[in-house]
């Protein structure tokens, strides 16, 4: 399964941004072979509408889960629409690679 | 002679619409009934509030035009999406899906020029409704309201603006707060601008940004002071400098605040808003004619 | 981290003068002012600008009368009206452009061009009581959500470089774009409720904004003694919305001096009824 | 935005997108937005025959409610019928705070996914989870 996790920076310990669409990098983790990939995010300064388009990138991504701080309600329609899961988790500054471990261990 | 005037203020707060609604009543007291009142604060519209007699008289809805995608037609090939600047079109070539977001579009009819392929249609979409209130006196009141969660306030303000009354000899129009697009679609129609602030610095530092709007926009304007001694002596210095007109001084009042709060304030008007209101009305008669 | 946004619905409620006292309260915080159109905590807090940067917003048109055609498709096309010829020649208002770029592509002798908006900037500065990050927006531009979001990141970074694990946005009037970027992943909003007819709708709007989203919220009543029948019937919403009220501040020119003084009413008057309560109030956001 | 409204209880989310009518073609019929609370009241009452009484408490509704909603289930998908009108399951609008579930171990929300079993936090795999929770 292919998990998102949106990040504030390009690294295993940037800190977990709290925001969907306008997060400035994307975190690709594949649970199976377990590669992780960074991508910046195209529309985390886009006027508005950046929700939609974050959500777009996720389906042709082909990702089935999204970890983040929140969705905003065009965001959350789409993914919803596409049966991407959606993981809200509380804000303590974790970090992506601490985030990754915690999936791997469940 | 139709004359439009709008009240405007940088800050939220500083008494816009006590100033509309009382101008209002003081027009048809001492110059024409021949006036009707637009509340343009699209958002928050609140001079309804202060008239509990009010009787709708009319309604109507406001659409924008939103494109939609025929799926029979649509070949997924993402032109559409690069023509529009608003983000509100999403397509994905590998799902065989195409839809628009109607919150996020904005009606620039950019994307039928797009599409190669006949697969954008326009249908009606709601932006807000339109009212109109016969208020006893004058030629009533027009307000917008907007749907939450819609960014089309500029064009639904636009409309408002067309729906006086032909008869009309001034048009007041009551605008949002802040110095952003809605404001200068409300004073661009607008003959003469009054701008309602209180001597506070943050009301100063407001105004100094309203009235570099103004001056950008080339519109006569004039300041009323409310609230007046409640600040020090700052607001002056700058007016004056600056060779900005007082055309009225509202005193602060605790009393009117109170009766604001409980939206009665024509119901109690005494001798000395009386005098101020009517020397206001007056001055811009003079003014405007 | 936590991350208080202090909003009202309503402008001219008190939210700026709320905040300011709380800022003058907090230890070891980093500030915000979200509200980018009018912007006015920098009247009280005074900073001492370390870093200025210019922020990109929409597009607008701008036509060259010299490879203009007068083909008048352009005007034609443009749904805002925002293409004038009353001075004799093709020209666009830019308060009117929407920023769609049709006429630029329409144009079939390329005389459209698009350019970028230079007219906002946000700044990171000092202030006596930690550092401040704030915006100034150009008059006539579009309300920006985007640049609220700019200036938040921007705290948060600086609030995780220096360890410090508050942070305090003043929040812009409305419930509109700005408003909901200046609360989204925020732990907390801090609702300033004046009684009047206006405040309290403004504030239901307000609170059915919040509630779209998973955040706690608080409320303060400004101005309580202005209407006692109002205040009761606020008490009463916030008690049905299961909103914890925080206190009630009364109606206090001392809030106005301090301002002049360019001071917090903490600051200024750290006796008067206005400053305990709000004391009160910031000791139960910081608990809480 | 949608006032929030009080929270419908669903045991399990619709399993499909949309049914759409064949045999109709080259005819835009348009659709009807079935709502998640819809379909769910038309899956207790006539799917697993629960009286309304029973309907209702187990969606922790009023009678009331779950009479207007059951109706308004059953107007939608006649309307689907009789004008050949695709019906599509929506998630959205006012269901759409209801679908979050929480981890009582984690504290993560997440939404339910068709495809996995929904029974352990999508974060944590802890089983300790609470369904259906406001956001």
């Amino acid at each position: 399964m292919k998990i998102v996790i949106s990040s504030e920076g390009a690294e295993m310990n940037s800190v977990f941004d709290l925001r969907f669409g306008r997060a400035a990098y994307f975190c690709v983790y594949n649970e199976e072979s377990g590669i992780t990939e960074f991508l910046k995010n195209e529309h985390a300064d886009d006027q508005g509408g950046a929700g939609t388009k974050t959500s777009e990138k996720m389906v042709e991504l082909g990702v089935q889960k999204v970890i983040s701080g929140d969705f905003g309600p065009k965001a959350k329609d789409i993914l919803e629409r596409f049966n991407i899961q959606m993981v809200i988790l509380p804000d303590n500054n974790r970090t992506v690679g601490e985030i990754i471990e915690t999936l791997k261990g469940k | 002679m139709l004359k439009k005037i709008a009240i405007a203020s940088g800050k939220g707060g500083t008494g816009k619409t006590t100033v509309s609604v009382n101008l209002y009543y003081f027009i048809h007291k001492y110059w024409t009934d021949k006036v009707q009142l637009l509340d343009c604060d699209v958002e928050e519209p609140n001079d309804l509030i202060f008239f509990p007699e009010a009787r709708e008289k009319s309604f109507n809805v406001v659409n924008q035009q939103v494109p939609k995608i025929d799926n029979s037609k649509c070949t997924y090939c993402r032109d559409c999406v690069e023509y529009c600047e608003f983000n509100a079109i999403v397509v994905i070539p590998t799902v065989k899906f195409a839809e628009v977001n109607a919150s996020l579009c904005h009606s620039c009819g950019a994307c039928l020029h797009a599409c190669k392929h006949g697969a954008m249609l326009e249908y009606d979409h709601k932006i807000g409704e339109i009212k109109k209130f016969d208020l006893g006196i004058g030629l009533g009141l027009i307000q917008g309201e907007l749907e939450i969660g819609s960014s089309m306030q500029t064009m639904l303000i636009k409309d408002v603006i067309k729906e006086y009354n032909p008869e009309t000899e001034i048009v007041l129009m009551d605008a949002p707060p802040g110095t952003s697009c809605p404001v200068v679609t409300t004073s661009a129609d607008a003959d003469f601008i009054l701008l309602v602030t209180e001597p506070t610095p943050f009301g100063l530092h407001d105004l100094q940004l309203t009235i570099e709007l103004m001056r950008e926009i080339h519109k006569p304007f004039a300041v009323i002071i409310n609230k007046d001694g409640i600040g020090d002596g700052s607001m002056e210095k700058y007016l004056e400098a600056e060779d900005i007109e007082i055309i009225g001084r509202i005193a602060f009042s605790k009393e009117y605040a109170a009766n604001y709060a409980t939206g009665k304030i024509l119901n109690n008007l005494d001798e000395t808003q009386d005098s101020f209101y009517r020397n206001l009305v007056m001055n811009l008669k003079e003014k405007l004619n | 981290m936590k991350e208080i946004t202090v909003l009202s619905g309503k402008g001219g409620a008190g939210k700026t003068s709320i905040t300011a006292a709380l800022v003058s309260l907090s230890e070891r915080a980093v500030f915000c002012d979200s509200d980018v159109d009018a912007a006015d905590l920098h009247l009280i807090l005074k900073p001492e600008v370390k870093e200025s940067y210019r922020f990109d917003s929409g597009y607008k048109a701008i036509i060259d009368s010299v490879k203009c055609i007068d083909c008048n498709i352009c005007k034609e096309e443009c749904r805002f009206d925002a293409i004038h010829t009353d001075k004799g020649f093709y020209e666009v208002n830019p308060f009117q452009c929407e920023g769609c770029r049709l006429c630029e592509r329409l144009c079939p002798a390329e005389a459209i061009v698009s350019v970028k908006n230079e007219n906002n900037f946000w700044y990171v500065s000092n202030t006596r009581f930690g550092p401040l990050v704030h915006a100034r927006m150009g008059p006539g531009e579009e309300n920006s959500g985007k640049l609220v979001t700019v200036v938040r990141r921007k705290a948060r970074e600086i609030a995780r470089s220096l360890n410090y694990d508050f942070i305090l946005n003043d929040g812009p009037p409305g419930i509109g774009c700005a408003a909901i970027s200046s609360l989204t992943g925020t732990s907390g909003v801090l609702m300033v409720i004046e009684p009047s007819m206006s405040g309290l709708h403004d504030a239901k709007r307000l609170l059915d904004l919040i509630n779209s989203f998973n955040i706690k919220s608080y409320a303060i009543i400004n101005k309580h003694d202005i209407s006692n029948k109002l205040t009761d019937e606020i008490v009463q919403f916030l008690k049905n919305n299961n909103i914890p009220l925080l206190g009630k501040i009364p109606f206090d020119t001392m809030f106005t001096q301090a301002m002049i003084e360019g001071k917090s009413i903490v600051e200024l008057y750290p006796e008067a009824k206005s400053s305990k309560v709000l004391k009160k109030i910031w000791d139960y956001i910081l608990v809480n | 935005m949608a006032r929030k409204k009080h929270l419908r209880k669903i045991v399990s989310p619709p399993r499909f997108k949309s049914f759409k009518p064949i045999g109709v073609t080259g005819r835009e019929t348009g659709s009807v937005d079935l709502l998640y609370e819809e379909y769910e009241a038309i899956k207790l009452a006539d799917y697993d025959l629960l009286s309304h009484k029973e309907a209702s408490a187990l969606m922790d509704v009023s009678r009331a409610t779950f009479a207007r909603i059951y109706e308004s289930a059953r107007r939608k998908i006649s309307m689907a019928l009789v004008e050949i009108k695709e019906i599509k399951a929506v998630f959205g609008n006012v269901t759409i705070d209801e679908s979050w579930s929480f981890c009582n171990n984690c504290s993560a929300r997440f939404t339910l996914n068709t495809d996995n079993g929904n029974k352990r936090c999508a974060f944590c795999g802890s089983v300790n989870i609470k369904l259906g929770v406001n956001k």
